[in-house]
């Protein structure tokens, strides 16, 4: 059966490691903060310029000067630090942040990321997710592994415009994780009860299966 | 206290000069940490065809969105324009122009303006719609962009204290775009909710020395939350 | 404190991996805000052959010159290295090269190197022996050269006061260089005079955010001074 | 008679105004800071990270972590900030600064500046210099007219290597207040007692002369 969103952002989890930086996006990724794994200590960051976010305030703590890159109203760990955007997107973009988590509507053979803009629909803008690709060394893409109408978001090259060029290599879906390398996608495991054949067929690009594909375990 | 004293009394005084066709760099991230009483002036101004550059434009009543509101932005620089109806609609009738920029390279193109550097070079966008038309350069086996430094007539700022030098301590995220902003303005405006006595801010914690401000206003804050989230 | 607890006990342990051929990049000015405990250990270790990112060059028997004391530099990228009869020695006799750079450009560079920007236009320099070789492009009218991000294998860094998990603040203007410093070691060490418990540091005040930094050490500091200049 | 270095502060003091921040060279232009006229306030830049550098310190204030650009020790004035020094370089390149005072070895009619380096004698370094020549609009020039043997340091084109090209509009020297413009030098001013004709024959480069001009008081 299809992951859940909180079994996407468990998965996801098991690529935490202790002491690591993490900026997570808007959906399931944030839910990745719900399942540090016990005894490791992860540290967020927000683009806006927090470095260790908290949990949603109390209505004591609430405070219209505290938010995260969402606009959401959030704490600081003790030992947080906060500074400007452009001290932020230095760390981004000079490469400090240790794994980034962010959804997609498409990824390609190639790395590359569309998550930001639909042409004919309204474009919002692209945020920090442009600087949050290019600047990171391990990306994590999580998404569905098709559209409601069954449509592959893994394909042989991307059909939204780029958010960024070459720079994913994982993937975790709601029916496997996927790597991404040598412009193939490569079949790492899959979730419970889901058959290769149904991943291989809802995967448009090349992918490289080997012969056994592990199963998820939660 | 002589020359070095930055404060003005009133937001007509600190927005003296602001005219039709200008450019204007705003701090503020969303709703967070925005110049709330400059951003009201303007509006009571009533100058028209600027050109904005700020990360976002708040919403339809409330922020940047209340020049929307008035007609008064012919173009907007942003990452995120998402939260307002107004903004939709004059984008679809063809009334303003939006420049979306990618949050990070947006930040570095104000330090850049205010830091005399030109341009820079950065992987982001290149390979997206961002990079179309922008030179491209590689370093080290990678492809970078080539962006270029943005500085504004005015610069609009929200700090929290202030000594009357003009030396500026933001607090906590609400210290966002507002110090790169400050160094990019040919009249730098910041408006704050404390004004001290210089001496009272430790120097090594000033986030916005002096020399980037021209004038300083205390204002009164609404600081309205765009969303409110509690723990459960 | 777990994975975030920067904090070593030793030199040894705080350059643990440097290797001869490296490149470090040094904070300080002058004498002041110097690594005086990274600088002796790396005199003790002996590696050699070292590239040297750091305004100065200390002085003959203090600072980074100790490192010239024991032939251990091969290059220096300085802006100025005027105090030290050792240097002047090894570079007349062609041991040492020396790569002089403006120290704005060399704040710069550094800074690049740690915020992912490859490189970056400036006019200093231009027209100058600094420019010789390097690409020239006009914006608004005015020339600028190209200058390249640098980076360290190590960042040696000094502070004032810390938390374990490695938020730094300066203490005047010992703050110098420090900070960029140590946005741009692959491998960044910082030694402080007092390790404080997390949130000890007011999170807006905070120099170099602990993301920042690999190692932190408790350091004991001679402090000397370049120029006694006192009132009369 | 040629201005004393003393004298030669004090024509430059004149052109300070009330709340300019200012950042002084070493040799003469540090002497400014003694002449700034009554009633009037300027702020002092240290390029190392200092806005508000105030005067050297007592036995008590001594402090080995507050320097200034010469690295001497110094203080700190109220309302003073302190910052790193890729700020004070954007501040310094930025054009943030009102005023530059600094020496030189030469000039020339195109408003190059040569102060950092004799070839043949050992190189010790730009330092700041030439992020400050590049970054201010308004720069003085402090030097003798001509070296001791008699040549002249105001020429058609610089024979020393650069600091900056272009750059130079305004220079005092023991002799004459001199402004550079469209590729020529323009007397402006004369030190008491020294004649016209001693300025144009110590002045290699191009010089425009007025009719009149006029001395300078002290």
């Amino acid at each position: 059966m299809a992951l859940s969103r909180q079994q996407m952002a468990m998965r996801v989890a098991r690529e935490l490691r202790d002491g690591y930086y993490v900026n997570l996006g808007i959906g399931i990724p944030t839910l990745v903060a719900n399942y540090v794994p016990e005894g490791m200590e992860v540290m967020l960051q927000s683009e806006n310029g927090l470095l260790g976010m908290g949990p949603f305030p109390t209505e004591e703590q609430l405070d219209a000067d505290m938010i995260n890159a969402g606009k959401q109203t959030v704490t600081a760990i003790t030992g947080a630090s906060i500074f400007s955007s452009a001290e932020s997107f230095a760390m981004i973009r000079g490469g400090h942040v240790d794994l980034t988590v962010l959804g997609a509507f498409e990824v390609d053979v190639q790395g590359n990321i569309a998550s930001w803009m639909i042409p004919g629909k309204l474009v919002k803008g692209m945020g920090g997710a442009m600087d949050l690709v290019a600047g990171a060394d391990n990306i994590i893409v999580t998404m569905t592994h098709a559209s409601k109408s069954g449509a592959s978001k893994l394909l042989p090259e991307c059909t939204l415009p780029l958010t960024g060029a070459g720079c994913i290599h994982k993937v975790v879906t709601d029916l496997a994780y996927v790597e991404i390398n040598d412009g193939k996608f490569w079949l790492k495991e899959r979730a419970p009860g889901v058959s290769v054949d149904e991943i291989v067929s809802k995967t448009a690009g090349e992918m490289v299966v080997p012969e056994v594909v592990g199963e998820m375990g939660f | 206290m002589s020359g070095f004293d930055k404060v003005v009394n009133t937001y007509a005084e600190a927005l003296d000069g602001l005219q039709d066709g200008m450019t204007i760099i705003a701090g503020g991230f969303g709703l967070c940490g925005i110049p709330e009483g400059c951003i009201a002036r303007i509006r009571e101004m009533g100058v028209r065809d600027l050109t904005i550059i700020s990360n976002n434009c708040g919403v339809d009543d409330f922020g940047l969105g209340l020049l929307l509101e008035g007609r008064q932005i012919k173009k907007m620089v942003s990452s995120y324009v998402g939260e307002n109806a107004i903004f939709e609609q004059q984008f679809l009738d063809g009334e303003l122009e939006v420049e979306l920029t990618p949050q990070g390279t947006l930040a570095e193109k104000m330090r850049a303006g205010g830091a005399g550097i030109p341009a820079f070079y950065t992987a982001t966008g290149y390979g997206t719609p961002v990079g179309e038309g922008k030179e491209v350069r590689e370093f080290n086996g990678r492809n970078y962009i080539l962006e270029e430094a943005v500085t504004g007539d005015f610069a609009i700022v929200k700090g929290w204290k202030a000594d009357r030098y003009g030396n500026v301590i933001y607090r906590h995220t609400a210290q966002n775009f507002n110090p790169m902003a400050a160094t990019a303005g040919r009249i730098t405006v910041v408006e704050v909710e404390e004004i001290v006595e210089p001496g009272k801010l430790e120097p090594g914690t000033i986030h916005t020395p002096g020399i980037y401000v021209n004038r300083l206003i205390q204002g009164e804050f609404e600081k309205r939350i765009e969303q409110r989230t509690l723990t459960e």
